[in-house]
């Protein structure tokens, strides 16, 4: 299980390093931030059973192509200027729709993880798969102790929480 | 054995051998017609290798990657003999504007090479290759007049979109990839042979990876960038984008899809028939009063994807596979040979200007039959042609996709067809009627000699297709029959 | 043994290509020997052919190619040629070559020499391809291949306006019948499924019993299709005014061929009209009442050429009643005559014209027969000829189809009757002409005399127009055998007397004026019947009064609306979402990037919640 | 039994999918061209993971064939993105993308 944890672990270093390399209105500050995202992967890498695919994407993701980065932003020497700029490039108002677009995605994507879907085993056979346990028990729990705790309290559901369930 | 998958690979290996040569070329003499004459020889020794490889080896695996068959040495001539007569035409252009760029004609080698990859692939790890092969070089093509701004706001827009569209491409074969295992198309259609219906994540799988296929021949509603980027790049470029790099795409698609027998998922072909829908109307109707000649053809050229997809879903009907494949591979010959003309056309007249833009102005055009009768008669034979006009190559196409739809019954989008095609005779014409109008400039126009040949063939190549298609449909048919 | 049968179309295609691609910018000399000798080469092909059918006795066919095989519709381009076909291609290209020769000399002084003989040339490859078509669709091709040519040689001098108008009115009748033919075909291709003209025939023979609707109406349609090109009742008002081309252009396309590829359609198609009694009546009377109506205004008229239009008009009426009391050979045969003496009679009009520095109006000439020798002995053979006297070439087509109109069996006598009518103002109006322009005295003085390359045709054509009728057309095999008519003894006399009378009748009133006929014209009823006749029965008037007129008034009333808002709307619609969705290229990366993404989303949507994919 | 398959794939796939879409996000909402190549990286980098968890799954070698692939694809992009990148810096005189709005209609 150490590995389970290990990759929950990564994963969770990864996607919040990954929002604040997409967020930062630094380029220098986010390229750090998008570097501890490449090494995390390699992490995951390396525990799926992919150790030179970790090796790979130390060296040359992490390794060579962010200097490529790096030179670009040292050449054009943005430094203050540029955060400054940055800042009236973007606005938080941006995010609104992009987002939106985002999250209807997201949830095709959960639609088609957590089906119970039959894939094909290593071996040939054809067995239930696990669905996208932790995340998807995790939002079902709370929907289920939201849902008592309404039972329990007497109020009636208001039309959006019902849809909801 | 290993001399056998050399020979079967002969094609690739010549054209791949003509780029080093270029390279060395251009490495000791930069001389721009040095350069032409040895990629034009280069294509007519790789049509030579084609031919040769169809006449004398069996349909063959070269590795899990790669398979030499009719059907890819089809593509691969398509493809040669368009990236010909573009060769000629860019040298054209740059020639008459006196630019000394060689290295341009050996990016487009590349990216023809890509093309044939395409061509020939069987597995996604030689799709990959080929469409970035054909990509990256394609970056580089549309950027290329460095003093352009266009170019660079074109290539710039290119290289994002075609960024995101790879990437998208790539998260659904990762999908694929999961649910069967397998990276070869095959291997794709054995582990789902027994599928009903597509499970979820074949779904998205494949959504995710026609979405990225869409792009790259821009579909609506994917189509976004494809009048920004026509525009901003040089003619010839743009001929090459609108032709080569669609077809080894398409070729690829077709491959797929047949092999993986993806029209008996019908959700799939739920989302496809949207967008083959959508492209036909939204290509035409942007045409629509659009004054810009280069745009006009990228908004028909969206429309004419959208007419090859409804021969590509007509397929889909039981008994109609046959007759779906031929109308799909015919209509693309005709939509080469009349895009290649049409721009060959803007590429003539934009060669003798000196304006950093391409001359793309439909006033610019006004009254081009009595300053050039000749050329203003080739670009109405390539408009008519895509509107459909009997006796030119066009109306072949589309009446093969008429009958390959009415044989599948896809009664609303043979609706769309109609309409579009009505509307799209309104702008068609309007470019002709222009042509008629007196002229108001009175600047010279050169025809070069390379060019004014390479469309002069081009143009008879048209019409005696339209005459006389019989033997590119024999050929069609037959290369049909194998696939299927 | 057929291969050669796609070089007759094909070197007069080759002649046009020719000269259209150089632009006039060939010498005259060289433009000539290119536009007749591309003729003449077809010619020698089709002696050639002939030879062979000969030999073989039997049809001969060649398949092109298949112009496009798509999901069982595979229209071929196949030749075909049997006995009717090889008399067509015969007067086409003998005739064709005539007048080709003619013309270099008559056409030399135009500007755009090239240009008429390009269209000419073809013409030519149009008229070959009808002939030649082994099915209706190839046939249309031709047909509009002709009427295209024949567009644009009306209005060759199209400097002035007046002819490009008689240009437009000659295209749009015709377009008419056209429109009328394409349905027609349209509905034959729905019920039998095919367009060649064997399997079309046998499948109507098994399909469809004797006059059945149907057949009857897709009969009448091709009807309507021919009546429009050789100008019969009631869409023959385009052909006088189509005298507005060059002689020659009369001479090849509205007298020669052209205007009898009518006749060849229904001949074509004879095993239609047989299962169709109603239709084939319909043929006859057509043909009875046009060849009345345009002798009388023959008659009446003063302009050279338009007698002889109306003349023809009259003669392919005689063809259409021939065709509708099933004499078809007979109709082929007087095609064939007529050709000839028609040809003759507008080259040596042509002759006299060129020879009066443009002079149409026959009151205007007078005396020519010593001045101009030749195109007096053509006329006065082409006359006879086309007058039916007896051992000229029109006798023998003319009596047969007056001794098959009398042996017919509905209305026989009656459409004998009229035709002898006919014959007789044939007659009449054709040596009403001979008389005033070649005797009494010289009204205007002609300039030389036409040079040989003009005479010789013409001298070729007075041979075929008198010994002509002794040519047996090997038409045998394609027609049901008739049985030949009876020579009912009074009627086997009357039949080619009636002439003769006619012609003492023009002698005595136009040449010796022993016959006064002012009192009769000088009356009122006179006055008022030959204007009547002058306007050809006042047809254009009454075109005038009851389509174009009331079309324009309906076209003034309705200039506001109705049909026109549904279009403007949908245009407007059209332009609107134009407006909207151009809005939506605004040339921003990220926008475009945001159109991409929601498009995944939909399509992934709409692939996974169609119901195609299994439930989770 | 072989350790690796300890971690479910799906789980794998959910976050190679977000961070896809993190990176996509990126593209849409960012204007300075530096940060759009980056998230266009990312993307890159969330598909090479998609693989490599689903060629474990497998226990086959293409996933991490898939991954090289993605890498000098990747690489090849980037090195010509910042070509461009630096043209355009030069031209427009910024880095915002939305200067590269010329041509539209």
């Amino acid at each position: 299980m150490l590995e389970l944890g290990l990759f929950y672990i990564a994963a969770t270093v990864s996607l919040i390093s990954t929002v604040l390399a997409v967020t930062r209105y630094n380029a220098a500050h986010a390229l750090i931030y998008l570097i501890i995202s490449l090494l995390a992967s390699a992490i995951i890498f390396y525990l799926v059973g992919a150790p030179f695919a970790a090796v790979l994407e130390v060296v040359i993701y992490a390794g060579a192509i962010m200097v490529l980065f790096v030179f670009v932003i040292m050449l054009l020497n943005l430094g203050q200027s540029g955060d400054v700029a940055e800042h009236v490039l973007l606005r938080p108002g941006m995010w609104i729709i992009p987002s939106l677009l985002c999250v209807i995605l997201f949830i095709e994507i959960v639609y088609v993880l957590q089906s119970s879907e039959r894939l094909l085993e290593r071996d040939g056979r054809w067995t239930q798969r696990s669905r996208v346990g932790t995340f998807w028990t995790l939002c079902s729990g709370c929907r289920d102790r939201l849902y008592a705790a309404t039972r329990r309290s007497g109020r009636r559901l208001s039309p959006g929480t019902a849809l909801f369930y | 054995m290993i001399t056998t998958d050399l020979l079967a690979l002969l094609p690739i290996i010549t054209l791949t051998g003509v780029i080093l040569v270029v390279m060395m070329v251009i490495a000791f003499a930069r001389n721009l017609a040095l350069t032409c004459l040895c990629c034009s020889i280069g294509l007519a020794l790789t049509l030579a290798a084609i031919a040769w490889v169809s006449i004398n080896l069996e349909p063959q695996y070269v590795t899990p990657l790669i398979v030499v068959d009719e059907y890819a040495l089809l593509f691969s001539s398509i493809i040669v003999i368009g990236a010909f007569f573009i060769c000629l035409l860019a040298y054209s252009y740059h020639a008459d504007r006196g630019e000394n760029q060689d290295e341009y004609l050996m990016l487009m080698l590349l990216s023809t090479l890509g093309g044939i990859i395409l061509a020939h692939s069987a597995h996604f790890a030689s799709f990959i290759l080929g469409l970035e092969l054909v990509g990256v070089s394609l970056y580089a093509m549309i950027s290329y007049p460095v003093r352009g701004f266009f170019s660079l706001e074109a290539a710039l827009k290119y290289l994002i979109l075609s960024g995101v569209s790879s990437a998208t491409l790539l998260f659904g074969i990762a999908f694929l990839f999961a649910v069967t295992g397998s990276l070869s198309f095959q291997g794709m259609a054995d582990a789902t042979a027994h599928m009903e219906h597509a499970s979820v994540f074949v779904l998205i799988g494949a959504t995710f990876v026609l979405a990225g296929i869409a792009f790259k021949l821009s579909l609506a509603p994917f189509h976004m960038w494809t009048p920004d980027v026509y525009e901003g790049a040089p003619a010839p470029t743009t001929a090459f984008l609108a032709t080569v790099s669609k077809g080894g795409i398409f070729a690829v698609l077709l491959r797929f899809f047949v092999s993986f027998d993806g029209f008996r998922f019908e959700a799939i072909l739920e989302s496809l028939f949207w967008v083959a829908l959508l492209s036909i109307l939204v290509g035409n109707i942007l045409a629509l009063m659009q004054d810009k000649i280069k745009r006009v053809l990228a908004y028909s050229s969206i429309a004419h994807i959208g007419y090859l997809l409804v021969g590509f879903l007509a397929a889909s009907a039981v008994g109609g596979k046959q007759l779906a494949i031929e109308a799909s591979m015919f209509f693309l010959i005709a939509y080469f040979v009349t895009t290649i003309g049409a721009f060959g056309v803007v590429t003539i007249m934009s060669g003798s200007t000196e304006s950093e833009h391409d001359t793309d102005q439909l006033s610019q055009y006004e009254g081009l039959f009595w300053r050039r009768p000749l050329l203003a008669t080739f670009f109405s034979a390539m408009l008519l042609s895509l509107a459909g006009i009997p006796l030119t190559v066009g109306f072949i196409g589309k009446f093969y996709i008429f009958a390959a739809g009415v044989q599948s019954g896809l009664w609303q989008l043979l609706a769309a067809v109609v309409v579009g095609s009505g509307i799209g005779l309104y702008y068609y014409l309007r470019i002709i009627f222009s042509m008629t109008k007196q002229p108001v400039s009175e600047d010279e126009i050169d025809i070069p000699l390379a060019g004014g040949w390479a469309l002069g063939m081009v143009s008879v190549l048209l019409v005696v297709l339209g005459v006389y298609p019989t033997p590119v449909v024999e050929w069609v048919t037959s290369v049909a029959r194998a696939l299927t | 043994m057929a291969d050669y049968i796609y070089l007759i179309p094909l070197l007069p295609l080759m002649g046009f290509l020719l000269l259209f691609t150089t632009l006039g910018n060939l010498p005259k000399a060289l433009v000539a020997l290119v536009g007749v000798g591309s003729v003449a080469s077809s010619a020698m092909l089709v002696l050639l052919t002939a030879l062979e059918f000969m030999t073989l006795r039997e049809p001969l066919s060649t398949t092109l190619y298949t112009w496009i095989n798509v999901g069982g519709f595979s229209p071929f381009v196949s030749f075909y040629v049997d006995g009717l076909t090889l008399t067509m291609l015969s007067v086409i290209t003998g005739v064709g070559l005539l007048i080709h020769i003619y013309s270099s000399l008559f056409m030399l002084d135009d500007k755009d020499y090239s240009r008429f003989f390009s269209y000419m040339n073809l013409f030519v490859f149009a008229m070959l391809v009808l002939v030649l078509a082994d099915n209706l669709l190839l046939l249309f091709v031709g047909w509009e291949g002709v009427g295209l040519c024949s567009y644009l040689l009306v209005g060759f001098w199209h400097e002035d306006s007046a002819n490009g108008a008689a240009a437009r009115k000659a295209f749009i009748v015709t377009r008419v019948g056209d429109t009328a033919m394409a349905i027609g075909m349209f509905l034959l291709f729905a019920h039998l499924g095919t367009l060649d003209f064997a399997p079309m025939t046998a499948a109507a023979i098994s399909q469809w019993p004797e006059g059945s609707p149907i057949l009857t109406i897709a009969c009448l349609l091709l009807l309507g299709g021919a009546v429009g090109k050789s100008a019969q009742l009631p869409l023959q008002t385009w052909l006088p005014d189509a005298m507005a081309g060059p002689t020659p252009v009369s001479a090849l396309i509205h007298a020669a061929t052209m205007v009898t590829a009518g006749v060849y359609l229904i001949a074509r198609t004879h095993d239609l009209f047989l299962l169709s009694p109603f239709a084939l009546n319909t043929v006859a009377v057509i043909g009875a009442a046009t060849l009345l109506m345009a002798a009388f205004t023959a008659i009446t008229q003063h302009d050279i050429k338009r007698i002889l239009a109306y003349s023809t008009i009259s003669q392919i009426g005689y063809m259409f009643l021939a065709l509708g009391v099933g004499a078809w050979a007979s109709s082929i045969f007087h095609l064939m005559t007529h050709a000839f003496f028609k040809a003759l009679l507008f080259l040596a009009a042509g002759a006299v014209i060129y020879s009066l520095h443009h002079e149409h109006n026959i009151f205007k000439m007078g005396g020519l027969r010593k001045k101009l020798p030749v195109a007096f002995w053509s006329f006065l053979i082409g006359s006879a000829a086309l007058a039916a006297l007896p051992f000229t070439s029109g006798f023998y087509s003319k009596d047969a189809i007056l001794l098959s109109a009398y042996e017919n069996a509905w209305q026989g006598p009656l459409l004998w009757g009229i035709g002898l009518l006919g014959a007789l103002l044939t007659s009449i109006y054709s040596f009403r002409l001979v008389f005033i322009v070649f005797f009494g005295e010289v009204k205007t003085e002609p300039s030389q005399p036409a040079g040989w390359l003009m005479a010789a045709p013409l001298l070729v054509l007075c041979l075929l127009a008198l010994v002509g009728g002794f040519i047996v057309i090997p038409v045998m095999d394609v027609f049901p055998a008739a049985t030949g008519p009876a020579h009912d003894g009074l009627i086997a006399i009357i039949t080619p007397a009636v002439p003769i009378v006619g012609v003492v009748i023009a002698y005595l009133i136009f040449l010796s004026h022993s016959i006064d006929i002012s009192p009769w014209t000088d009356s009122k009823i006179g006055k008022a019947l030959n204007r009547f006749w002058f306007s050809h029965w006042a047809m254009d008037w009454l075109y005038d009064t009851f389509i174009v007129k009331p079309y324009a008034w309906m076209a003034h009333v309705n200039r506001m609306d109705i049909v026109d808002w549904f279009y403007n709307f949908t245009a407007d619609v059209v332009r609107f979402l134009h407006d909207q969705t151009t809005q939506s290229q605004t040339g921003q990366l990220r926008t475009y990037a945001g159109v991409m993404v929601l498009g995944l989303a939909a399509i992934t949507a709409i692939a996974l919640f169609s119901g195609g994919g299994t439930a989770p | 039994m072989n350790e690796a398959i300890v971690i479910p794939m799906e789980h794998g796939l959910l976050l190679a999918g977000i961070l896809f879409l993190i990176g996509l996000l990126g593209v849409l909402v960012r204007r300075n061209i530096i940060l759009i190549l980056m998230s266009l990286e990312i993307m890159l980098n969330a598909c090479g993971l998609a693989f490599i968890v689903a060629g474990a799954h497998w226990g086959v070698a293409d996933g991490q064939i898939m991954f090289m692939l993605i890498l000098s694809i990747a690489a090849a992009e980037v090195s010509v993105g910042l070509g461009l990148l630096l043209q355009a810096h030069r031209r427009f005189g910024s880095l915002d993308v939305d200067q590269a709005s010329r041509m539209q209609g």
